[in-house]
Order: C-alpha cells, then structure tokens, then sequence
C-alpha cells in the first residue's frame, strides 16, 4: 500500500498539544454529556459531541462546538461502536475521551484502544480498571488492602457441584453476581441449594446477554445492608483524596433511587474508616482518576466492599454539593497530567444533600419504561435546588436508551432542610405527556423511616412499595 | 346563474363558495346536507388544527408543533444537508472517518460526476483508525453529484454522492 | 330568495347561517336534524379550538397553544366561573370582600331571583376591612341568577349575579 | 347600624394564631411572590396570592394555597391597592403579609395599616421605616449612629436661593436625590447653579409623579463611586447581624445589572468596618427584619452612606449563597417573634456569588421594555447555578410592571471560577420571543475591567456602552 503519512495533516492539531487539552469527545449522551459539555466550557475546552439517529436534534448537541452522528439510535450500532468513536475523535481533533457513565465507561479495552491511538482516555488506566473493573480481581485487591470483603468465592464459579460446595461453606442466603455486571444485571440470590442452581444459570444466562461475559461468582448475602459508597480521585503524582461518602440505600431492584451526602446516622468513626479504606484501595491498585468504592453496611456499622466504579457516576453532584468541588473538571485535569488541585484537609463536607433521578417511567405499571414527547415542563428553581437535564418542553425521549431524563438535586445546612427542600422542589416540578418516578419520590421523601435514615436496600421493594 | 346551474342539473359553486365561507367565518367544521336526492357534504378543520395533523408525530395535537420545533434548530448544524436526501438516491456513509476521492493523492478519483456504477463499484475509501475501507456503490447508476470534498471529516449517514438510477 | 331557493329544491343558505350563528352564539358543537326526507348536520370545531383562536393574541401559530395551555389551567381555581361570563350581562364585584346578601343575618335579602333591578338598586354588601360596601346592580333587568353564596370571600371582578335586561 | 361580629366568624381563624403563621399573603408579583411562596413552603406555612388581571394565568399562582384577583391590570389599581390587599388578607385568613420588593414594600402608611388591622407586616415597623425609608431623617439617623454621610442638606431643599447657598458650600458637582426616591427616579447631577436650578425642578416633578412626594434635597456628588451594600437583619429581641456586603457598581441610569458578593478588592479591614456601621445604624434605629444599608465608596475606599432599603431586595440570593442562609424564611421566622437563627460568628463568606438580572428590554432600542411571549425557553442549569424566575415557555409578559423577568446566579468558589460559570450559564440560556438583556451580560462579564474588579457606577453607561 501506501504512506499514511499523505493524509495525516488534518490529525496533526491532535498530536501536538499542550500540558491542557484543547478538544475533548464526549462518547455519552442526554444529562451526562451536557454535564461534561458544562465543564469543559468552563475550562475552555472545545467539546466534540456523537450522537446516534436516535439523539438527533437533542438540544444539548448544539451547545458542543462539533457533533458527529456515529450510528442508528441501537446503542450497539452507535454509543457502543469503538471503532466509529475513535475515528470522529481522529477526525475532529479530540485530544481526550470522556466516557461519561455506562456505555463504554468501563470498558477496558476501549481504554486500550484510546491509548494506543494516542488518545487520553478520561478515566483510569485501562489496566487499573481492569483490575478493579472485575468483581472478581477487585476483591482480592480489597482483601490485599486490607479492606474487609464480604465472604464467597474467591474465582468464578466453575461447576454446580463446585459451587454448592462453597456455598455451605459461607451459609445461604447467597447472592449471586455476574463478574462483569453492573446495575443488578445477572443478579440472584438463593436461599437453599436448588435456588443456587438455578440461580447460577439465570446469572450466567443474563450476563452473557447483558454484557457478553457469563463469568459469575457467589458471595455471602448481607440482610438487609444500608448501601454506603465512596466518592474518590487520584492524580498521576500519587496524590489519592476522598470526597467523603453517599448513602444509597433507597433503591429498587439494585437501580438507585436517592443519593445522599452524608450517610444519615453514620458515626464519624465509620465515615473516617470507610473513606480510609476506599483510599487504601485506589493507592494499592495505582488507580488514576475517580472512582467510586461501593460498600454495604449492616446494622452494626460493619462495612464490606462490594465493588469499584471505575468511573464517574450518575450520583456526584451530591458529592460536588457538599464538597464544594466540581469532579468532571477535577477528571479532565488529572487527566491531562495536572496534580489534583486539592489536599485531604481541604474537602469539608459541608450541609447535606440529596439527589433524586427523574425517570420516564410509569411507578403505577411496574416502573415500565415511558417513551414519548414532553408536552409541558415547569423545572423548579429557587435556592438550594440544582438541576441536571438535558430535557425541555417538546423534547421527544427516545425509547432506546435508559428513562433517566433528569437529575434533581438540593443542598441544604441540614438533612431535614434538604428534604423540605427537596418536596418544595418536587411539588413545583411539572411534566406532561410522559408518566415519571416523581410521585415515588414523594413517597419516599414523606416515608418516616427515610426521614429517620432508618432504611437499607431492600426497603423500597419490601416495605415502601408493599404498603 | 343560479337557475341556471340548477336547470343544467350540475353544483352552484358560489352557493357552495358562500357556505364555506359561512363555515370558516364561524369556525364551523362540518356541514351535511341531504334532501331528496341531493346531498352536500362539507367539511373543514380551523388552520392550526390542519397545520397540528400535518406535523403530527406522536405528540398530542395541541403541543405537536412544539416538539417539532426545536428539532431542526438544533439539528442544523450537525445534520446532512436535507436537500441532497431530498432529491433522488444517494450513496451515503457506512461510518464515520475521512472521505478520500481516490487511493492515493496522485491516483485519479474512483469516480466522477458522469460515471456509471454499479453496486460492487467502489466509489471512494473512507479512513477510520488508520484503515482505509474501500466503499461500495451498493446500487447501480450515474454519479450525479460528489456531495463531499477529498479530505472531509464524514459521519455515519452522510450523503457522499447522488446518483440517477 | 328562502321560498325561491326551496322551490328550487335547494339549501336555505339564509336558515343555515342563523342556526351557525345559534350553534356559535351558545357554542353548540354539533346539530343534526332530520325531518322526512330533509336532514342537516352541523358541527363546528372543539370548543378548545375556538378558545385559542379567541384568545389567540401575538403567539405564533405554532406556540398559539403552548401561552394559552397554562393559562385555563393555572386560573381554573382562582378565575370566576366563565359560563358565567359567557351567556348574558353579570354584576361583578367591583371590589374583594366579604359577600352579603341581606343587611344582617335576620334581615330579608336585598334581592333575589326574579327581582327586577335598576342600576341604582343596591343588591348586596360586600365587607372589606370592617366597612360594607353597599354595591349597586349598575344595570337594568332582572336578576336570574345569584352566583356566589352569602358569606363568601370575593375577588376583584367576579361575577355576583346574572341578570336578563 | 348592626354589629360587626354577626359577620366575623370567617375571619375568626386570623385572630387566634400560634407563634408561627399558617398562613402568609403575598402582595407582590413575578419571581418574588414566587421566591416568597418558596420560602413558605419549606416553613409549612400556607400562601394566598394577590393578582391583577394583568396576571391572571400566570403559573407561579397555581403553586399558592389561594389566589385573589385584586383589580385590573395598572398597578395603581391593583398591586397598590392597600384596601383590597387588606381584605384578601381578612377574607383568605392570613395572618401576615409579605410585601416583597417594590410596590408597596416601603409604604410605612400601608405597614401602619396592617398593624391596624391586626396583620404582621413582614418587614420593619412603621415607624423604623417612615424613619429610614426617608433619605433625609436616614442621614440624621446615619450621623447620630457615627455613620459617614456625605456631605449636603440637612434637610429638604425648600428655594432655589438656599439651594444654590447651600451647594456654594458643599461644592459642585451636587447630586439632587428625591426623599422618597428609589431606582434613580427623581435624581440629577448639576455641575453649576443654573443645572442645579433646572435639575430642582425636575426632580421634584418626577418625585412628585412616581412618588407623590416631591421633597427633594441635595448632596456633594462623589464622582464614579462603587455601590457597596451591607444586608443586615434584626429580630425582635435585639439581636441584629449583618450578613456581608454586596457590590452593585454594575448599573445602568442607577438600575442594577449585575450584583456580587463579596465586593472585589475591598480591603478586609474596610470591609468589617462597613458592615459594622451598618449594625450601628440598625441597632440606633430600633429596626427589626430584613434590610439593606447602601453606601458609595471612592477610589481611596473611604466610605458614604447613602440610604437604607427597608425591605428584601432584589439582590438578596447572592448573600444567601455566600453566607449559606435563607434571608426569606429568616424574614418571616424574625417577623413571627423568633429569635435570629444565627449569632454573628456563624455568618461567614465563602466563595463567591454573582447575579445578573434577566430583564425583557432590547439593549440595541435603549433598553426599551420587551414585553410579549416566551416562544421558546433554555434554561441553563448544572453546577453552581441557580435560577429565580416566575417564567416558562408560553409565558406572556405583561406590559404593565418591570421588565425583571428573572434572576441567574451563580455560586462557586472564586470571583474568576463564578465568573466563568456565569458565561458559561449564559451561553446556554435560550430565549426567544422576546429581546433580553442577556447580550449586555455576556458583554460585561468578558469586560476587563469588570473582570479586574475595577469599575464604578457609571462605567457602563460611560465606558462599556460608549465603547
């Protein structure tokens, strides 16, 4: 064949850049895009969006300052398409990836690939995600770091009998849990042997659909566990600061319904132990960028590490709120090679604050998913309310992704203030032509024993729910 | 006139002209008249409602022009020119990369305007990743007009050529 | 013409435009009738329809919706009842206060249903801070209709009474 | 005639009322009456609006417990209608009113009114008011408290030939302010007698029209001055704080653009002592509830007391973000006989807080009001911002009152970094349908002198404008 080098000019703006980036591509959609959009235009950096035929004429795609259509609306025609992604960063001029969440934001291999075509992946290194990615390494790294681990398996579960074996060893309940997973995909528990059989094979089952791995593994089932994670980050200086902890323990088939920061009724020792523990891990794997270190915790205030989100989450404005940080600018920064801009001393967290996902989806049918074209909206404003949405009267949702339009947060000097706060915001929030999760999230808002902090992950479905 | 009509057995069209008019000076939607053997059936729906059906999409008539609003806007600067969708068929693209006219910048272009192709002719590479994916016609007929320029940045979905079939 | 144009075993246009002109005045959507072999039907727009263009105002066609859609909605509970409005003359509330129909509680009542009003006739008090306002009725006729109860808060401009002139 | 009480038992629940109102008018309009409604919600208390025709409709109505059409659309006919705000007050059973900014927020006669009637007027008392809501007995209550004044007129300017005497001795350029002013309206500058014999005139005409008041009296004029504000608040037990300043040089024809906190490069020191004079004032004043102490500060930051607003003000939001307070519920927790929530020491002021006015004008046609209808609406939103505003897409903006169609603030750590994010808010900010002043925003705040902190309350209309 012949020289690349013929048609390599255009690139050449990628190749040569400064210490900061000066094009990022966003490979995300909807809140989160826009969300990266905000903070890279507060650094001065110019935004490349992808979008797929299903995300055509969004709104926030004209507040890029670029915006390549990489697919038809199928997530895996488009969002998921790696080699289309790459190729509008080379085109455009993107020096730097940001993932957002889901999609291919723990995708290792795609951290691989960016790096080999020398673009900066915003996130960790491939090879620390992959570490702490899998359930299954991750664990191990925990128990090397001395953070505690729920009992189970130390590999994947192989065969039944295998399995079963193990099983009586930890004492059922067992929750079992694909290596890949994420979001409660192939997620089971059992409660006797004929359960773990079958469990076994509807997890694997599901996660080969889900995430094309069906590596599973068993773990002991804490009852009833209040859902405590940490917020942290990691420079390329061997810097590693906590931002403190977020509760998210109200949740609905592992799918979180309210974050909050503080944990309610969390002693200051466990907080300060918890985080430790979350930075002990991210320094031992050499993690780079933020992360989230999720735990659960029982009654007595034990905690065990359950997982690392090797990425941002949908959760970290509350964490933003009361540490008075912005994360999606603190990524793009340590990202491009800059010493984190604070020392531990420096994050205070400061008031409380509380976060509800707005989701299309209709509580009275089984939360079914609700499509369709927004007809009326009254966002709520006025203090302590923040809102992160790329919706708006007339925007038509598409029914290919995920039904979160929307993300409402408030940050107020108490928790009970926050929630007063937040049921003012709520009550004004109007939206029409679609059915939403608000009504839920009034519910839970006025359940006594949310107010009183005194709920665990289950109790949503169990209790709220049940009424 | 009008007994004159009537006689020739045929419509009095500016009867018929003033009871439309009648029904649109009073927003009336509907008239049906019958008598005997004669039968006027009228119908008209206010502007709004007729331009809200024709815009239709899912959304509820009364907001249907909303939702439409905001698409095109936003839309513009990031969606292939409408036009070139418009009229005829197109060769559009397969992904997303750079568009290349011909193999190397020293060859002559795969095609040019006049040429015929067929659906296995290549018509132009398209580098993604360092690869250069040689693209098929994938129907038959003359290149009408190169929608690109050699060099272009192209998205997936973007009209590169128009073809007469 | 009417007799003419029956002869002719045509339409009355002249008829038709009085029962649109009826079916508008009452915001009547639809009239059928039907007498041997003659039968009319009439329908005329959603009353939502008409609304919007009524109140229409310097929206774009394609937003005329959207200012209006709030507005019934927001006011429904804080709007006088538009019926009201809408047939006949009313005495509305020049000010907001307390609505009295009778000089004291043991008294007979100012007016009622069937009185006939002139437009010095005093037909109720309303109370605002300790003072009762005597409110005269403003118009001739005779009061057909008292639409608020005795006791009642009213705002500015409610309607207070129908009356036929 | 008969007695009264036959009639009085709807009015029965107003009389016998705890501590805390249940229930609060709001006679007021727009985004304040919305803030207002806000406040109340989160306090548990019930609201009862008061409209005009003019605003009939308007969303921001249907978020109260009650709403009174109260007059046609003029606000001479409506808003202003002592009479019938008072009755909607006695027929809905509120116990106290909130007046908001504006109308009739500063009207001792209508606060004396209340307290007649056995309403709680949500502000000072009416005598505080009568006294330091007029400028003249302000700035003897100002010298009294050791206050710097600037120096002029004892009182008002009863002739021409005691003017001109006077102003001999304090020297030109002399300011001609109304008593009863507010906004600029009846204000001149005159740089030799025969300005300041034409400027009397006119300024007392113009007071006399906006104001039926037309004392009006003069003062030395000091020359490109910033506008710092110092926001106190006092409760009825003799506590009374400040809550830091606030820096308006901003301005065009004496209306505020843009209002921030803390003011730019004030000396600390200058800063505590400014602040410290304005509780002075307060305390030797007797006033109690909410208020705002406006100085000018010259080149050398010596500062002049210029007037008291007694009253919320518009600006209030950015004190709220920097001091992490709600001065609305504050109002009215001080107003219902509650002690101050806080001692000095807990109001700090961290980071910093921007505002710009949203105002429906076209600044290519002078500024020439915009009214008409939102056809389409943007709203930024995300980190650090907050929107105070009443209006929505399809919102028809009346003709009949200020152009104010909402507030964007911004809060974030540093000057720079708010700045930053106000442009970055900005640029997302979508509206159409109507001319807003948005442009003029984005003008100032890319202005570097603005950015340098280095502007004084002419600099827009002499330098940025004139540019």
């Amino acid at each position: 064949m012949f020289s690349i080098a013929d048609y390599r000019t255009r690139t050449a703006k990628r190749r040569n850049y400064k210490p900061m980036f000066q094009r990022i591509l966003i490979a995300n959609r909807g809140e989160i895009a826009l969300r990266i959009i905000r903070a890279c235009k507060e650094l001065g950096i110019e935004t490349v969006a992808v979008f797929s035929e299903g995300d055509r004429g969004a709104h926030y795609l004209s507040l890029a300052d670029d915006a390549f259509c990489i697919g038809p609306a199928a997530a895996s025609e488009s969002y998921l398409q790696i080699k289309r992604i790459i190729s509008a960063c080379e085109v455009s001029g993107a020096q730097a990836i940001h993932p957002g969440y889901g999609f291919l934001s723990e995708n290792a291999h795609f951290a691989e690939v960016c790096k080999e075509c020398k673009i900066t992946f915003i996130g960790p290194s491939h090879e620390a995600m992959a570490r702490l990615g899998d359930k299954v390494t991750a664990r191990s790294a925990a128990m090397e770091a001395k953070v505690p681990t729920v009992p189970g398996t130390e590999g994947l579960v192989t065969d039944d009998k295998a399995a079963l074996k193990t099983a009586k060893q930890i004492g059922y309940p067992i929750l079992i849990k694909a290596t890949a997973g994420g979001g409660g995909k192939g997620m089971r528990v059992a409660r006797d042997e004929s359960e773990l059989v079958s469990g076994l094979k509807q997890a694997a089952q599901e996660a080969e659909k889900a995430f094309k791995n069906a590596g599973v593994y068993m773990e002991k089932y804490v009852e009833n566990p209040r859902h405590v994670e940490v917020q942290f980050i990691a420079d390329t200086h061997g810097n590693v600061v906590h931002l403190w902890e977020r509760d998210c323990s109200m949740q609905r088939k592992h799918q979180k319904l309210i974050e909050e920061s503080p944990s309610p009724n969390l002693p200051k020792k466990v907080r300060e132990e918890i985080c430790a523990a979350a930075v002990r891990l991210a320094k031992a794997a050499n993690y780079t960028n933020a992360g989230t270190c999720e735990f659960i915790v029982d009654k007595e205030n034990n905690f065990y590490f359950i997982e690392v989100n090797a990425r941002i989450q949908v959760e970290h404005p509350v964490t933003e709120l009361v540490t008075d940080t912005d994360l999606i600018q603190a990524q793009i920064r340590v990202a491009a090679g800059e010493e984190l801009p604070w020392k531990q001393k420096d994050i205070e967290c400061r008031g409380h604050a509380i976060e509800i996902r707005i989701n299309a989806e209709d509580p009275d049918n089984d939360f079914r998913g609700c499509p369709g074209t927004i007809t009326k909206l009254r966002l709520p404003g006025g203090p302590g309310v923040r809102i992160d949405s790329h919706v708006y009267e007339g925007y038509r949702i598409p029914p290919y992704y995920d039904s979160m339009i929307g993300k409402l947060i408030v940050h107020r000097p108490t928790r009970q203030a926050a929630i007063t706060t937040m049921l003012r915001a709520l009550d004004e929030f109007v939206i029409e032509g679609v059915k939403t999760t608000i009504p839920l999230a009034k519910l839970m808002l006025r359940d006594a024993n949310f107010v009183a902090g005194n709920v665990h992950t289950k109790y949503v479905e169990q209790t709220l729910l049940a009424k | 006139m009008a007994d004159k009509t009537q006689e020739a057995g045929s419509f009095d069209l500016e009867r018929v002209r003033e009871l439309i008019e009648m029904m649109e000076a009073h927003g009336v939607t509907e008239v049906n008249l019958r008598k005997a053997d004669e039968r006027w059936v009228l119908r008209r729906g206010p502007a709004e409602v007729i331009n809200m059906m024709a815009s239709g999409g899912y959304a509820p008539p009364n907001y249907a022009t909303a939702p439409q609003a905001p698409a095109p806007q936003a839309a513009a600067p990031i969606t292939p020119a409408v036009p070139a969708v418009a009229d005829g068929p197109v060769i559009k693209s397969p992904t997303v990369g750079t568009f290349y006219l011909s193999p190397t910048p020293t060859e002559p272009p795969f095609v040019k305007v006049g040429s015929a192709v067929k659906p296995d002719t290549v018509v132009c590479l398209i580098e993604a990743m360092k690869v250069f994916n040689q693209i098929p016609a994938e129907i038959s007929g003359t290149i009408t007009e190169i929608l690109v320029n050699n060099g272009d940045a192209v998205e997936y979905g973007q009209p590169l050529f128009r073809v007469k079939t």
